[in-house]
């Protein structure tokens, strides 16, 4: 996936590298896959997921991507300009839940099918939502931690961007297990934006007004893996966990430095979502709503997950019916 | 015509760069992006435009002060949000769009006041308003997006005019407004002496104060509106929803051929400027380039036309 | 004016460098803080807390300290942070690549370097204003960065390289000494070498400067250079600290570093202002954020909080200042 | 001598009625100055009233008193004998006083017409609005009126200085000013262009309008003024009638001391090994084949109308321009780079505009005497402030800079003071050909002798010396040889015997 050309300012070598890389693909219908930046690697899991299902299937993506990170102006021009180019169908990750439902409903508007995935949009109409519940996976992490901890010991939180909807969701999975686990005491509950530099100083910072922190429960793991540097830097420990189960996150777990990651698969969402919008062309029966159920990535489980993305293959459709079909 | 002031003197160099720019991009999108050239698409290019319109015209004259506004990005989220909340609180999008006005021309009048009475440099000035602005935003909303707004709102973005979408014809009316305003009042005169000449404008016996705070006013008012329709194109308020826009709007009116220096402005350089940025990318879209290819190709723009204006200068 | 100001007796001020007093006063006002903080926090006034803001505050300081250089010659480089995203992304990749720490560390500073050189070439030779040349240059960088990163991570790197960012020597953490180094380093580079006073020189009137047979564009080229180099090395300080990167870690770098600058005295007009100043203004601002998360202020309120001191700060700046402007 | 056949015409009116305008007393104090102690004078309508002293005398401040940029502490204004005051811009222009700045107040992107009528622009039918053809009817008449045939709506930007000076004064007249105040308007003119301005003034006395003329130019003071006013210190010293008062008298009332005006020389029998010798010099700012040498203890004088193009030649030879053509060879050795190049061989550059191009205003005496001696003073790349500061101490005594310490902000020097600096700075990096351009320019008389006093030191201590000068009399003074330029092109050379006023005005002007 990655190469290693070392070229600097080669906004040419960039156009080439370009159309080659979107010239030379299978016919078949064209799917646009909207996702929220190019900055966070669980986006990246999504579109490669998306891609190897419309490689499967003889079908052909388009990646549309805000220029500026979860820009919602930029994805709402997107969603025009797609609009105007027709795809045959478009799989659709909001930048914000709530401020994209007009997009949707241009898309809506000009026909085209739409698969909704990974954040569940707050209107508009779709084939099928394919996502993780931010909620149980929240739930299910910090469960798995205080199970850990024996119930009880200190913790914090390390919240995301405040207002979107995967920190809501997660951050009150996080708080209600603790509600289960009374002996355990929360300390504090500090944004970090989803940015590891962010988390390493909160985190830092939280530890000089915190003489002892046994857990910490952060949204995602760019984040928790800041709060792991800032632990080490302070030569202190503490169980963290983080959410979406990113390569990064696999490795420390297997270095026994995280305790777990929920996984988010944004490979299979990627997959599943591209499938249903290519079934759906061709006539097939589609499911309307696929919720991964929440697998926690542990010291037990993570072989699996160490496979690099470009080798998995999407799941049969059956398989992935069965991934959390309601 | 007066903007000919702005153009250099050889006729040779009259073709400002941002023009050279734009007549490529049309032509080489034209011929290899598909439905381009679509009247659909072109609306779509120009109702895009309209809200970095709003923001690059006020830009304009205040850059012509030999000031900047770093502010208006957050301030438009703010004005934005305002919109929301307020509307959902009345059920009316005028009162809406006025709370948004007074919001902005608050933040516009202690632009002015920061940079005009207590004089502190207007880069410094705006990046604190700045944070401000984005605070309250943060504050107001608390991170939330505000929702459930009255349709009313929402019908200033798709709702048309005589066939025109109604933001084109807000931005064209707003153009030519600045463009009176610039070109044909006493007003604009003074804007050319506060960039040019501020001492001449105080032996004219002139308030460079008043003028400054009016023209700093006059950005948060744009920003005010332009809030209006962010919220309308959203259907919601967004507490990052304008963030780094006012830098887009500084490329676009740098791009556009007003140079930082001695108040030398050209209004509709800025028009053409911010109209290239959505060409290039609306066509980049049409064609499905990576993303990436994109982001790097909006530096080359920007960096390509002062490159060709500091060339014709130089001829 | 010169009829006003003939006669005018020097105040005794001026016996006592202008610089010295504009940096007290940041001191004094850092001081306020830390006293105001350790009464709101009893965790506040302690060793590791203060080395902690220190570490915290070094990040900041390598990039706020280049860019110091470049607005004493009236310039700015908005492209800092994008530089730190590309640098830090290709100095991982060696490091994976060839498992030297050493080559990484070159990699780094080589890459922000050029990008610097780039960015002073487009002042010089192209003459385009520097604020939108190195606006193009952000925009053109981090096209480059999400083109090479794929939405890719960074993560793992050799524990010895990581002593870099992590580290401590004798009780203190390794960035300190850094920061403190590089104090050094800026102070005596504008302060005591011909090249700063050049540089202060071109910032108070470029014309003269080039007129006094200073080589102008040589110069710049040297400060938009350093100012990348730096960008470079806190690149590294981050890959050193976090053990991972990926694209997006540059854009929240930039603004607060060029507040970090003004803060600090340097003036936006060129040839006033002292890297001492600036590592006071990112101390400043570095406290601000280690306070509220102790006090467990609600993080809505730190854009605002930082926007108020920024315009205070300066304007504090020029009451003091004898020779406004 | 043209200039005073243009001069004699022009007849001295003995006012008769009560004067126009009259101040009482006026005095404004600044932060640790009297700018103004006690002044009172005035004008009568149809007089040129001459008003002299060194700078910082208190002529700047007395006319922005005049035209309401200052507020007077204390003192008294009467027009046509009622008393009146100035507060503001406005009040000034309603007692029909107009300023002529030196430094411009010109905007540079609006036209002639807009600049003209800045601040009264005639309303159009739409409030606010300006009504286009009646500002271009009005400002074309008040040109035409003055001889000046342009069409208004050029954009200022593209006019030369003389140009924008004339608009500065057809800007004055828009206001149908009944009290004109001049600052040295000459100073930016060529000879050619003054007489238009004398003319001018003919006319405006004609019509009864008192005119402040404020000038250092003996010649013009002795042949245009009514009455003389001498300010120093802030203080009115005296009024003279020019039949009464002879240049010494005048110049010992302005500085306090005797000061010789005619610049001694001794001037060198032998002329010495070529230092300087330009060849074919072609630049893209409009000069073409220049040739010319300049000698060891030599000063070699550059004349011509302004806009002759002697800024443009020696800019070339500095290296500030980039030349076209042709070659420059200094001390043997053939140059070609930037200004720092030059600097290092030896040659300096002494502006024409001081504040803009010769110093760092905002920095001190000391920083601004180093700034070019940084490589010769510190070899190793370090700079010790202690040494600097010592070196600067030495030039500020060598050059008797008024300055309190060499810590002052160079800023806050007089003219004469800073262009010490200026040339001091070039001392510290030891020089060798030394290129002034209009040295003297808005330079009292006390600093001006100073100052060719100091250039004859350094001539005579074996370096050399090419000076442009509009002020011809310095010219025939001061050089041992002069080139003339006309159109970008050098026209004469003129030995020192062949050096006078006629000669050089002669080569200089157009043929008819």
């Amino acid at each position: 996936m990655k190469n290693y050309h070392n070229s600097i300012c080669a906004a040419l070598t960039l156009l080439v590298s370009g159309t080659l890389a979107t010239g030379a693909r299978a016919d078949g219908e064209t799917i646009a896959v909207f996702t929220k930046n190019q900055t966070n690697p669980f986006f990246q899991t999504v579109r490669v997921g998306a891609d190897a299902a419309a490689k499967a299937l003889g079908a052909k993506t388009l990646h549309y991507i805000p220029t500026k990170p979860d820009s919602i102006p930029e994805q709402l021009s997107q969603i025009e300009d797609v609009v105007v180019k027709k795809p045959s169908a478009i799989v659709f990750t909001p930048v914000d839940y709530k401020a994209m439902v007009p997009g949707v409903e241009k898309i809506n508007g000009a026909k085209i099918p739409v698969v909704n995935v990974t954040d569940r949009s707050a209107g508009g109409s779709f084939l099928s939502f394919v996502g993780a519940d931010d909620y149980s996976l929240g739930l299910g992490t910090a469960r798995y931690l205080l199970k850990t901890l024996g119930g009880k010991g200190n913790i914090v939180i390390i919240e995301g961007v405040k207002g979107s909807l995967t920190n809501v969701d997660r951050v009150r999975g996080f708080n209600d297990a603790l509600k289960e686990a009374p002996g355990a005491k929360l300390l504090a509950s500090q944004p970090g934006n989803y940015q590891r530099l962010q988390a390493l100083q909160v985190m830092e910072n939280l530890m000089q007004s915190n003489s002892q922190i046994d857990g910490v429960l952060a949204a995602n793991d760019a984040m928790a893996t800041g709060a792991i540097e800032a632990l080490e830097g302070a030569n202190r420990k503490a169980q963290v966990i983080g959410i979406n189960g990113t390569k990064e996150a696999v490795d420390a777990i297997k270095a026994g430095k995280m305790l777990a990651s929920g996984d988010y698969n944004g490979f299979v969402q990627g997959c599943v979502g591209t499938m249903i919008a290519i079934r759906s062309l061709r006539g097939q029966p589609v499911v309307s709503e696929i919720v991964l159920s929440p697998t926690v990535i542990t010291k037990e489980n993570y072989q699996s997950y160490e496979q690099p993305l470009d080798k998995r293959s999407c799941p049969s459709w059956d398989e992935a019916a069965k991934l959390g079909a309601k | 015509m007066r903007e000919a002031a702005a153009l250099p003197a050889n006729p040779l160099q009259r073709i400002p760069g941002v023009a050279i720019m734009l007549g490529v991009l049309v032509v080489v999108f034209g011929a290899i992006a598909p439905g381009f050239l679509s009247t659909a698409n072109i609306s779509n290019v120009l109702v895009q435009s309209t809200i970095l319109m709003m923001l690059a015209l006020p830009m304009t004259l205040i850059i012509m002060t030999e000031g900047l506004d770093l502010s208006m990005g957050a301030v438009l989220t703010l004005t934005s949000l305002i919109v929301a909340i307020v509307s959902l609180a009345t059920g009316s999008m005028l009162i809406g769009l006025a709370a948004a006005v007074l919001v902005g021309l608050a933040f516009g009048i202690a632009n002015g006041w920061l940079v005009a009475v207590v004089g502190i440099p207007p880069f410094v000035a705006t990046l604190g308003t700045l944070g401000v602005a984005q605070g309250l935003s943060l504050i107001v909303s608390d991170g939330q997006s505000v929702v459930g707004i009255p349709h009313s709102v929402r019908d200033i973005y798709s709702a048309t005019l005589f066939t025109v979408p109604v933001p084109i014809v807000m931005a064209l009316v707003s153009y030519l407004a600045f463009h009176a305003l610039l070109y044909h009042t006493r007003f604009g005169t003074y804007i050319f002496a506060l960039g040019g000449n501020r001492e001449a404008l105080k032996y004219a016996g002139r308030s460079p104060t008043r003028l400054l705070i009016i023209v700093y006013a006059i950005g948060g008012a744009m920003a005010g509106v332009a809030g209006l329709l962010m919220t309308a194109r959203m259907n919601s308020g967004h507490p990052t929803a304008g963030l780094g826009l006012e830098f887009d709007a500084i490329a676009a009116v740098a791009v556009g051929g007003t140079s930082f220096e001695r108040g030398n402005g050209w209004l509709l350089g800025t028009l053409l400027g911010v109209v290239t940025v959505g060409v290039l990318r609306n066509g980049l879209n049409l064609m499905a380039l990576p993303s990436s290819i994109q982001v790097a190709s909006i530096g080359v723009l920007v960096i390509l036309a002062l490159f060709l204006d500091g060339l014709r200068s130089r001829l | 004016m010169t009829d006003v100001t003939k006669s005018t007796a020097a105040p005794l001020r001026s016996f006592l460098s202008e610089d010295v007093i504009q940096v007290f006063y940041r001191l004094l006002a850092a001081f306020l803080i830390c006293v105001v903080l350790s009464f709101l926090s009893e965790s506040f006034f302690s060793l590791g807390n203060i080395l902690n803001v220190l570490r915290q505050a070094s990040l900041m300081f390598f990039i706020a300290s280049g860019l110091t250089l470049v607005v004493l010659t009236a310039g700015l480089d908005l492209s800092v942070g994008a530089n730190v995203a590309l640098s830090a992304c290709l100095a991982g990749t060696v490091i994976h690549h060839s498992g030297s720490a050493t080559l990484g560390v070159l990699t780094g500073l080589a890459a922000g370097g050029v990008i610097g050189l780039l960015n002073g070439i487009m002042v010089t030779v192209l003459r385009i204003p520097s604020f939108i040349a190195t606006y193009g240059m952000l925009w053109v960088l981090n096209g480059l960065t999400y083109w090479y990163m794929a939405g890719d991570t960074i993560h793992g790197f050799p524990s010895g390289f990581r002593q870099i960012g992590s580290g401590y020597l004798f009780g203190l953490p390794t960035p300190v000494y850094l920061l403190l180094l590089f104090l050094a380093i800026g102070t005596i580079f504008a302060q005591r070498t011909i090249w700063g006073q050049e540089i202060y020189a071109i910032g108070a009137n470029p014309v003269a400067a080039r007129l006094s047979g200073i080589p102008v564009n040589r110069r710049l080229l040297l400060v938009y250079a350093v100012s990348g180099t730096m960008a470079g090395l806190a690149s590294i300080i981050f890959l050193a600290r976090l053990n991972s990167a990926e694209a997006d870690i540059g854009e929240s770098l930039t603004l607060p570093a060029i507040a970090a600058v003004l803060i600090g005295g340097t003036s936006l007009f060129g040839g006033v202002g002292t890297v001492f100043g600036t590592f006071v203004g990112a101390l400043i601002l570095t406290l601000m954020l280690n306070g509220m998360n102790l006090l467990q202020v609600n993080a809505n309120w730190q854009p605002l909080v930082t926007g108020i001191i920024l315009v205070f700060a300066v304007w504090l700046d020029m009451k003091t200042r004898q020779r406004g402007r | 001598m043209s200039m005073a056949v243009q001069i004699a015409e022009i007849a001295h009116i003995e006012p008769t009625t009560a004067p126009l305008f009259e101040l009482r007393g006026i005095s404004k104090e600044f932060p640790g100055v009297k700018a103004l102690d006690d002044v009172s004078f005035s004008v009568w309508p149809g007089e040129v009233h001459m008003l002299l002293g060194e700078n910082g005398a208190g002529k700047s401040s007395l006319m922005k008193v005049l035209c309401g940029a200052y507020r007077a502490d204390s003192g008294e204004f009467y027009y046509k004998g009622e008393k009146v005051a100035i507060g503001s811009a406005a009040d000034a222009q309603k007692l029909g006083i107009a300023v002529i700045f030196q430094e411009f107040s010109l905007v540079p992107y609006l036209d002639i017409a807009q600049n003209m009528f800045l601040g009264r622009e005639p309303a159009g039918r739409i409030p606010g609005t300006i009504d286009r053809r009646k500002i271009l009817g009005d400002a074309k008449r008040i040109l035409d009126s003055i001889g000046f045939d342009i069409d208004p709506s050029v954009v200022v930007e593209k006019l030369g200085v003389a140009q924008q000076q004339m608009v500065e004064i057809a800007k004055a007249i828009s206001q149908k000013a009944r009290i004109l105040v001049m600052d040295e308007p000459t100073a930016a003119l060529s000879d050619r262009e003054s007489e238009l301005l004398f003319a001018l003034i003919a006319r405006l006395k004609a019509d009864g309008v008192a005119i402040i003329y404020i000038s250092h130019r003996m010649a013009e003071v002795f042949a245009m003024g009514d009455r003389i006013t001498v300010l120093r210190d802030g203080r009115r010293i005296g009024e003279v009638r020019p039949g009464d008062a002879s240049p010494d008298q005048l110049v010992r009332m302005m500085v306090g001391r005797t000061v010789d005006m005619s610049y001694p020389r001794n001037f060198a029998e032998t002329p010495g090994k070529i230092m300087l010798e330009v060849k074919g010099l072609s630049a893209a700012t409009g000069i073409s084949d220049i040739d010319l040498v300049v000698r060891q203890g030599e000063i070699v004088g550059l004349c011509g109308l302004v806009g002759s193009g002697r800024t443009e030649v020696v800019r070339a030879i500095f290296g500030a321009d980039e030349a076209t053509a042709g070659q420059i060879i200094f001390n043997g050795q053939p140059t070609s780079g930037g200004p720092d190049q030059a600097a290092r061989l030896g040659i300096a550059l002494i502006p024409e505009s001081r504040k803009t191009e010769g110093l760092a205003l905002l920095r001190t005496v000391g920083d601004n005497l180093v700034v070019s001696a940084l490589r010769k003073m510190f070899p190793s790349g370090l700079f010790e402030p202690s040494r600097a500061q010592r070196a600067a101490d030495a030039l500020v005594k060598q050059l008797r800079i008024a300055t309190p310490n060499t810590r002052q902000t160079v800023g806050l020097l007089s003219g004469g003071n800073q262009q010490k600096v200026v040339i001091g700075k070039w001392l510290a990096a030891d020089a060798k050909l030394f290129i002034f351009d209009e040295p003297t320019r808005g330079i009292d008389v006390g600093a001006k002798s100073e100052i060719f006093a100091l250039i004859d030191r350094l001539v005579a201590d074996g370096a050399a010396a090419l000076m442009i000068s509009s002020e011809q009399a310095e010219i025939c003074h001061v050089c041992d040889r002069a080139y003339v330029m006309r159109e970008g092109r050098i026209v004469g050379q003129l030995s020192r015997a062949e050096l006078t006023e006629e000669n050089i005005v002669k080569l200089g002007m157009h043929h008819a």
